[in-house]
């Protein structure tokens, strides 16, 4: 074994760029993962958060009478969907709108801030799905003029949330595959350039396990530096939001392994499936 | 030791390489293998230490015949031997001393074991003042006693020697004759393709000659042959030899 | 030269995925340029249009005399960068509040907009510093309460066409460096893997360029590879957004040309900077 | 054609391999070099052909002077050699036929020339049968006789041949013989590095001995040289020969 990790430290001499090339592949792979999952993970917390504030919104028409109203408050409290149910008068809309929009004050007159009946879901009712359904139902009174709903923040992040996810693990799949690529190709060019050597090898008893135990060393090798520069650089970046933009959450030691260790298969991978082929070929 | 039975050897390009060949060589033996260039004398080399295989017959080494054995059971029986190639082999980017310790760190031996080892056979080569030497650093004949000296570190059952003095003067010549004949006498089988009739005829030892493929002379049919032990399985003691 | 090209072909076969991912990132770096190179190309025509809008609007105080006005409106209109200047009262602005924001319509009452001047500026007086400092102006008159204008959006634009070319280039470049060093790495293996024949050349009297040739015509190829595979990439993205997203303009044949022999050179170079520096120790 | 004057080679390891060294070879002379394993008989070739540098003295090739020599005149000084080497260099992946022409075509030979000059001198070195084998497909004397035919394929002003024979038996290397003697015979000088006593022995040409890096003897010592004719300098005719 001794042997074996010799032989792979010299190969990183023979080709010392397209090694710093696989395990700045391998790191990226993972930095993309990483990058997109850390995005995930923050996302999912601000959805939850944003969500928990979603309400819908149904704006009452000029003269509806108290019962009405008030009949229909109950009629959707039961609806299952929802967690409360609660009236605003046009008075009070626009005393709220003043508190909330100090700012353009003068804008707001007495009389054009309608009343409206505002309802809040459950939490895992909040879903723009969900939401779109009660909202179809509120439609059904009469009375309701006009129906409004945060849905297009939240549609948003959802659609943020999977774009992250998707952009994340295709960039994170793009770049394994070139890493797996440019190791094999390492490990096919080194085969070759080795050829003579594996012959020789070969002809004094090395079994093949000996022969292939340097190259999956050294692809082994170069999936545990990259994964070890993957964590290096989502660590900076993740510092550099959470002190220029926003806080965020990192992930836990446990998945930093993980990582380090999907590194450390993506060598192995990329250098099993090469010298598998090649050294049959030698 | 070493039965060939029958054995021909059909190459994808060109005629038979072999043809119909059958002899046997007994543990210990000495056996010169003549005859011209292109005769076959390096196939049957190749055969036994089973970097071909035969397209017909049988060829059984130290108990194992080519018709069962099987691809990874190969490198368990080529440490048992050591061959010297007509071409050397050496690795060019390693030392004489490399070269050597090479063949020994393949099959595992003792990291200790190997420096005493290598330098006590690359005195009796005479290269003990070239171990740090590149192969391109080596004149011909250095490198032919480079290659000598890898197979011999092993303490091999059956020395296989393609025309081991091909680059070597006179005197370079016997002194390596010397050897071999040193390393048969330790219970060494010794197989040496050769085309310098010089030595061959100085020396009484068996003679086997190739022409065209065939086996066209054997010197052992002519006196009675040593007792026949070549089938008998040999214990497996090559891996941690002395 | 027949040779050289054969021999350059022997190693596209001899490493055929580090030769595809060779041509790949060369065609990356190109398209990263042409890319933002476009997105520069279309902001700045869209930058062109926005700054033709670009206006200044200084609110006058309620009860300001129409002396003091009309006497400001020719002192601004004297200013070097100013192409227009008008002054819209409190009904005009409340009109045409209402035409454009046919939707709030309820929401503007009499007397809400204040009356003000409007100034819009010469061409190429319309970026952000220009348009800063007339409304830096502006703010010396007393009866100016308020100064609005599009300051964000013309800063914006101007952002993002900084950003993408920033990113552009720095991704081109990125690529163009990772490219050199793949084709140069390759290039390398290349030379180890033949050294035994390229001595074997040179001990036959070939020449030093005689021996070169070959892994520069393999560079040169697969650098016009690479140019041609860019621009494929751009044109299909370019149709993409052209018809999903908004029409853009394309660049002419002059550029694309340049670009494939921009991937020339890149090939070229990195072929040439390896095979002359491993050349000498063969 | 080739003078060594008080020539020394001391390699970076090593004593000196060659120490205070003069000859000449004149055009069209043959001459033998032996001596014993490390001698330094290929490293006087090595001189002639420029892969080494003398550290002291000066060699002269077809008037052409080691110490004004540029790196970019050697091929064109290589060019006008043919070079046997003791190790046969040959390209892997070339077939024996394509390893010939590839001397051709390094020196811009025209494509159609090529095809009937390689043949031809394939068919010379008895290898017309095996003009399609790859290296590893012949056997070690037909490997050798590749080489030598790369070597003649360019119709050299000076054959340097290293052991041209160590790899073939004694009617082959008979036939080889025959043919350096043919190529002689049109001029071609020919210095030979051999350990082949009875082929040196049976010939009547001029013998240089090495010994430990010396000349010990030179048998044109003990009868009248040629006319002296090595310093000129030889018109370059050698890129569209015959
Ligand atoms: N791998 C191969 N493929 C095709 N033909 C081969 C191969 N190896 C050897 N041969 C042919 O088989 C014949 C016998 O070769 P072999 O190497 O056994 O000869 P040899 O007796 O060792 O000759 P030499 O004295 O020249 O080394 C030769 O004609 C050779 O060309
Ligand atoms: N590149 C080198 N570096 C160091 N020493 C070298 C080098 N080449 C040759 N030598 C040494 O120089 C001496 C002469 O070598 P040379 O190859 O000339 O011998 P030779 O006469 O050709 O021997 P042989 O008959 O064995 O081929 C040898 O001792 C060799 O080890
Ligand atoms: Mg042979
Ligand atoms: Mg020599």
């Amino acid at each position: 074994m001794n042997l074996a990790v010799r032989e792979a430290l010299r190969a990183f001499q023979r080709a010392p760029m397209l090694s710093l090339l696989s395990i700045t592949t391998i790191a990226f792979s993972l930095f993309a993962f990483g990058l997109f999952g850390l995005v995930y993970l923050n996302l999912r917390d601000a959805l939850a958060q944003v969500e928990e504030r979603v309400e819908i919104r149904g704006f009452v028409a000029e003269g509806t009478s108290a019962e009405a109203t008030s009949a229909a408050v109950g009629d959707i409290a039961a609806f299952p969907e929802v967690a409360s149910v609660r009236y605003v008068s046009d008075v009070q809309a626009l005393e709220r709108a003043r508190r909330e929009l100090g700012e353009f004050e003068d804008v707001f007159e007495a009389g054009i801030l309608p009343a409206s009946i505002e309802v809040r879901l459950r939490e895992g009712q909040r879903d723009p799905e969900s939401v779109r359904s009660v909202a179809r139902r509120l439609e059904f009174y009469d009375f309701i003029d006009d129906i409004r709903y945060g849905e297009e923040w939240v549609e948003k992040l959802y659609k943020i949330r999977n774009i992250a996810t998707a952009v994340g693990l295709s960039l994170g799949v793009i770049f394994a595959i070139v890493a797996i690529i440019i190791i094999g190709s390492t490990i096919r060019m080194a085969v070759l350039a080795r050829s003579r050597e594996i012959h020789i090898m070969r002809l004094v008893g090395a079994t093949n396990g000996f022969i292939r135990a340097p190259f999956l060393v050294e692809g082994f090798l170069k999936g545990v530096l990259g994964g070890l520069l993957a964590l290096v650089l989502t660590y900076f970046t993740f510092e550099f939001v959470g002190q220029y933009v926003v806080e965020a959450t990192y992930f836990g030691s446990g998945l930093a392994v993980l990582g380090v260790l999907a590194g450390a298969l993506i060598g192995l991978l990329g250098s099993a499936v090469s010298v598998g082929r090649h050294l049959r070929r030698v | 030791m070493i039965r060939f039975t029958h054995v021909s050897k059909l190459y994808p390009k060109g005629g038979p390489a072999l043809d119909d060949v059958s002899f046997h060589v007994n543990r210990g033996e000495f056996v010169f293998l003549t005859g011209p260039s292109g005769a076959g004398k390096s196939t049957i080399l190749k055969l036994v230490y089973v970097d071909q295989r035969p397209s017909q017959g049988e060829v059984r080494i130290a108990g194992q015949s080519s018709v069962t054995l099987t691809g990874s059971a190969v490198p368990k029986l080529r440490r048992r031997l050591g061959v010297v190639f007509q071409d050397f082999r050496l690795l060019e980017d390693r030392t004489a001393e490399q070269n050597v310790a090479f063949a020994l760190e393949v099959i595992g031996t003792p990291q200790d074991a190997i420096g005493p080892k290598v330098a006590r056979v690359l005195t009796q080569v005479g290269l003990a003042g070239k171990a740090t030497a590149l192969p391109h650093e080596l004149s011909g004949g250095e490198q032919q006693r480079v290659a000598i000296a890898r197979a011999l570190v092993n303490d091999p059952l059956v020395l296989l020697a393609d025309e081991p003095t091909g680059n070597l003067d006179d005197r370079a010549t016997r002194g390596i004759f010397q050897l071999l004949r040193d390393i048969n006498a330790t219970g060494t089988a010794v197989l040496m393709a050769t085309h310098d009739l010089a030595t061959v005829r100085a020396n009484p030892y068996r003679t086997l000659e190739m022409n065209r493929g065939k086996l066209v002379y054997d010197s052992a049919s002519e006196h009675p042959a040593a007792a026949d032990e070549f089938d008998a399985p040999v214990p497996d003691a090559s891996e941690t030899p002395q």
